[in-house]
């Protein structure tokens, strides 16, 4: 055993202990609070498995937004989320043979056959060049499986009318009600103002250099998010109104262009989704500008939550 | 035992520790956090599986990748449909739990 | 010299990490918010700060040194707005645990 | 194995699922009134599309398929319409299209007014699930499905709240967690299949996959799966309150459709993605829980005071009926059979029949102001139309001729004569006779004599009451196919039979 696999198994015993705390942390707080130390780990993880997009998605969503939402959450809840019934023996003991025979198969599964690695790394090499871009992770998303990026931005939008669904009938098109974590106090201010130039550079520079290194829309997006709620949040901007024409316009902008690029493909490139080869890059590069600010709308919008108030306070 | 396979029992780890804590836990916010706990362990496996489809000077299969950040926003939009539910639920009720067997809805539903 | 720069680099990130330790120790035991916030900002000032100092030597490059003192930057800052947001928060509510 | 070329008009089944896509963008774009407007022209350019897709699949006795950007499978992602799935499109499309116009009365945005939360997320949802639903039955590669069932769960789960009452909103958050849990399982398997194959295209996986270990826990687990998001017993809990709890339109689309969709990932996984798995005990265990549902959604639905309750709970054991397929089926070649017909026959007509008694059970709640069944007495003279929709539509459900459910539970049995297989012979009729025994409580109240005058809360219009008719007519006009195995149904399916026996 080489001393950095002492260290791996160290790490990979620390992710797991903080996702065990997760689960049986007494306060939701601290559950919370576990819970996104456990997505920056994660991250780190998949810097150790040699996926850095992913690992900045996961940073920037499941380390950065998710624990956002979740503390806006418990503010709301404010610890009284009850005990409830927690089940019987029996229950617990089928539950937990079930998933230890579940984890069990897969640790044994998953590295069942070492001799024949199935791999489409091969195959993504082979086209990446055809397909203009230089990341093959972007290359994957934005070409190979165009579909699937656009039908998961659809997905994106429907969460958010689902959200928007559960506000009141009388303050529809009103203000979502922002949780604030925090009274707008002048260091807040301080760090709005500091901070999103800053941020919007990385979030551009994320998206503009995902076409050739790690980094892409998603990511890019998320951190623009996380800027517009920032200065939400220290009250420098106001949170829109959900009803705004803009609003809605920058959060179709993006999938209504890579839609329109879809179906151009049908008369230029001969097929759905096809980029014409002299342009191919162009036309992803502005699919991909759109997307970011769409998606930097949708997920700040969404961690917004449902309206509640129909003016500005 | 290399580094992959200690990723792939983690990864193994986290979804029986993620099912269990979405069967058993009775708080829907903790049910909520296993979720994305399970989903992490799901999306840690296909990491393994693409770290161990290295080929033509990759150091990882960038199909799964693709797949798997795609995974994680679809769960980022299931955990905040998620929590709004939650959120109006206690609003209303001030529970924040759902016992399986309350009857379902009764009187006010059906008309308007 | 390369001798030299590789103790230096095993010295500093030493004292790091010793910094490190007595700020977890220090979040750990002490008994109120304040005195907490204190031994954390040591961790993310000195601690980080020694070990980023002594990996500069190691860093590949300009780009690579720069890079570090960026994350160094970074903590600075976070750690000293998110440290002054807990502080008036544990004011407000008087707590005093 | 040659890979597939797109075929010609292939281009309709990316058309049929961006139509939608694109309808929800331009309404969320648009706003106000123009919502409701976009989904009425795109209603019937849908039904259009899937009518031409149902009849070039039927024409030439022959797949239609799409290869999306041009990228072949197993790298990019293929499209594929073959028999069941036109089928299932064009059922799809005409239930849309009649709860579309169902819902205008409901959901109609007055001229002039701002618009209101109910309308304008009720359109766009209705889009949403018309989009996903279109991609599980068009589909050919895992991922790409998985996407597709969180498009339906996303579309699906705000309108069981759309009300926003407590109890929906409960009803809406349970709904999410069983889907929640159930995609997350799916999508352990397919990881697994990736590992294991490295493809997620479901033509290539029939010829790569083999009964093995790793195939089997991942079938397993996605079978687990979307178990739950097709609520078949005992994993059914959530299905009652969310489908009683949706706005009648919602609940009839919910009944008839969504569940169906999960249901279609099942057969397409056992009998598409990895025919080598299905056998005796697999098969055998499928129908056991098939056979639990249709007793037990049954009996509970004979014991409900409120119609809407009744009519989620004969969903459930509807669908037990389509799981009588695997038991029935796991002979060489299950497109030949005539379970393979009759199981498909029961999920089209119960889609119309559901529909149809969803729809018909709103329009009584309006009426009446509640749906407790006690207090219909001498409904019938006041809703006549929409008393013998219900009616109708009970007949499909309880296996009665004339009528689709008839021709369905009619192959089934035939089937369980051929393959020897009785006992799922008795829990049809007896499920048959619970179902004729719930649909005559609510007949027989409709029709005796009122025990105090009808208080009525306001008058429902005749164009709704016709188009819930329409739908039970459509159920019953399924029972003209004829009673064999039908050949539009067996369409792409030897191909991948092909495969395997090479």
């Amino acid at each position: 055993m080489t001393p950095p696999f002492i260290l791996e198994i160290a790490f990979v015993i620390l992710i797991l202990a903080i996702a065990v705390g997760t689960l049986v942390a007494r306060a939701a707080f601290t559950a919370v609070l576990l819970f996104m130390i456990y997505g920056l780990l994660i991250a780190i993880a998949w810097i150790r498995l040699s996926a850095v997009d992913v690992a900045l998605t996961e940073a920037a969503i499941g380390g950065g937004l998710t624990g956002m939402l979740l503390l806006g959450a418990v503010a709301r809840l404010r610890e009284s989320e009850g005990s409830g019934e927690e089940p019987g023996l029996p229950t617990l003991l089928a539950a937990g043979t079930f998933c230890v025979l579940v984890s069990a198969a897969l640790g044994t599964l998953v590295l069942s056959r070492p001799e024949v690695a199935p791999s489409l790394a091969p195959a993504v090499m082979d086209n990446l060049a055809q397909s203009a871009l230089g990341n093959p992770v972007a290359a994957v998303l934005f070409v190979f499986r165009a579909f699937d990026t656009l039908l998961e931005k659809v997905v994106l939008l429907l969460a958010l009318i689902g959200v928007w669904s559960l506000a009141p009938d009388r303050v529809w098109g009103g203000v979502p009600g922002l949780r604030l974590y925090a009274e707008p106090s002048s260091i807040l201010v301080f760090l709005a103002q500091l901070l999103p130039p800053i941020g919007i550079m990385i979030g551009i520079y994320m998206f503009w250099t995902g076409a050739s290194y790690p980094g892409g829309a998603f990511q890019g997006g998320t951190v623009l998010a996380a800027m517009w709620l920032l200065v939400m949040i220290a009250r420098l901007q106001p949170v829109p109104a959900i009803s705004l024409r803009c609003v809605r316009l920058l959060l179709v902008v993006g999938p209504v262009i890579f839609v329109a690029i879809g179906l151009l493909g049908f008369v230029f490139a001969g097929a759905f989704l096809a980029y014409p080869p002299d342009y191919a890059k162009p036309l992803i590069v502005i699919a991909e500008a759109t997307l970011t600010l769409s998606i930097g709308v949708t997920l700040g919008l969404l961690v917004a939550g449902p309206p509640d108030r129909m003016q500005q306070p | 035992m290399n580094s992959i396979a200690l990723f792939a029992y983690c990864g193994a780890a986290m979804v029986g520790l993620g099912l269990f804590g979405l069967i058993t836990k009775p708080q829907v916010l903790r049910k909520i956090l296993a979720f994305n706990v399970l989903g992490t362990g799901v999306f840690l496996l296909f990491g393994v599986i693409a770290r161990r489809g290295a080929a033509a000077g990759l150091h990882s299969d960038p199909v799964p990748q693709a797949l798997v950040i795609t995974g994680i926003v679809v769960a980022f939009s299931a955990t905040t449909m998620a929590v709004v539910l939650l959120l109006r639920l206690y609003a209303e009720t001030g529970e924040a739990t759902i016992d399986s067997d309350d009857p379902p809805s009764t009187g006010t539903d059906g008309g308007r | 010299m390369t001798l030299t720069l590789n103790i230096f680099t095993i010295v500093a990130v030493s004292a790091g990490s010793f910094f490190f330790m007595a700020g977890t120790i220090g979040l750990l035991r002490f008994p109120d918010t304040m005195t907490r916030l204190h031994a954390l900002t040591k961790v993310d000032n000195l601690g980080l700060g020694l070990i980023v100092f002594g990996l500069l030597p190691q860093a590949e490059g300009l780009l690579g040194a720069l890079k570090l003192l960026c994350v160094w930057i970074f903590v600075q800052l976070s750690g000293a707005i998110v440290s002054q947001l807990v502080a008036q928060l544990a004011r407000r509510d008087g707590e005093q645990r | 194995m040659i890979p597939e070329e797109t075929t010609a008009n292939g281009y309709l089944l990316v058309l049929a699922i961006m139509l939608p896509v694109i309808g929800i963008l331009l309404s969320l774009a648009a706003g106000g009134r123009y919502v409701e407007r976009i989904a009425m022209v795109l209603l019937p350019a849908g039904l259009v599309i899937a009518a031409a897709v149902f009849g070039l699949v039927w024409r030439d006795q022959q797949s239609l398929v799409y290869i999306v950007g041009g990228w072949h499978p197993p790298l990019g992602i293929a499209l594929r319409a073959d028999g069941i799935s036109a089928a299932m499109m064009l059922t799809t499309a005409i239930v849309i299209c009649a709860t579309g116009l169902f819902a205008r009365g409901e959901f109609g945005q007055p001229r002039g007014s701002p618009e209101t939360r109910a309308s304008q997320v009720f359109w766009i949802l209705l889009l949403g699930i018309w989009s996903g639903l279109n991609t599980v039955v068009l589909g050919d590669d895992l991922f790409n499905l998985y996407v597709a069932l969180e498009l339906l769960t996303f579309a699906a789960v705000p309108l069981v709240s759309l009300k926003g009452y407590q109890e929906t909103i409960k009803a809406a958050l349970r709904y999410m967690l069983f889907a929640l849990f159930g995609s997350v399982l799916y999508l352990l398997g397919t990881v697994l299949i990736y590992g294991a194959y490295g493809t997620l295209d479901i033509a290539m996986l029939s010829g790569r996959v083999h009964p093995e270990p790793v195939a089997w826990i991942a079938a397993s687990l996605m079978t687990m799966g979307l178990l739950a998001k097709t609520a078949l017993f005992p994993l059914h809990l959530w299905l009652p309150p969310a489908h009683a709890g949706a706005p009648a339109p919602g609940s009839a689309v919910l009944s008839a459709l969504v569940v169906k969709g999960s249901f279609f990932l099942i057969a397409r996984l056992w009998f598409d993605a990895m025919p080598g798995l299905m056998n005796v005990a697999s098969g055998q265990i499928l129908g056991t829980l098939g056979a639990g549902a249709v007793l037990f959604g049954s009996i509970l639905a004979l014991r409900q005071q409120r119609l809407k309750l009744l009519i989620a709970y004969s969903t459930i054991a509807q669908i037990g009926y389509l799981f009588f397929i695997f038991p029935l089926t796991a002979g060489n070649e299950p497109w030949d059979s005539v379970a393979w017909t009759g199981g498909w026959l029961q999920l089209f007509s119960h889609a119309f029949a559901k529909a149809s008694m969803f729809m018909a059970a709103g329009l009584i709640a309006e009426t009446l102001g509640h749906d407790r069944i006690a207090e219909f007495g001498g409904i019938n003279r006041v809703i006549p139309i929409t008393v013998i929709a219900f009616g109708l539509a009970g007949l499909s459900l309880m296996g009665v001729p004339p009528s689709g459910g008839f021709v369905a539970k009619w192959l089934l049995l035939l089937a369980t004569v051929m393959e020897g297989q009785w006992w799922w012979a008795v829990v049809m009729l007896v499920g048959g006779l619970l179902a004729g025994g719930y649909v005559f409580m609510v007949l027989g109240k409709a029709f005796g004599s009122a025990s105090a005058p009808l208080k009525l809360a306001r008058p429902v219009s005749r164009g709704r009451e016709i188009v819930a008719l329409t739908l039970a007519l459509c159920a019953v006009l399924l029972g003209l196919v004829p009673l064999q195995p039908s050949e539009l149904l067996q369409v792409g399916r030897p191909e991948v039979l092909g495969v395997i026996t090479r």
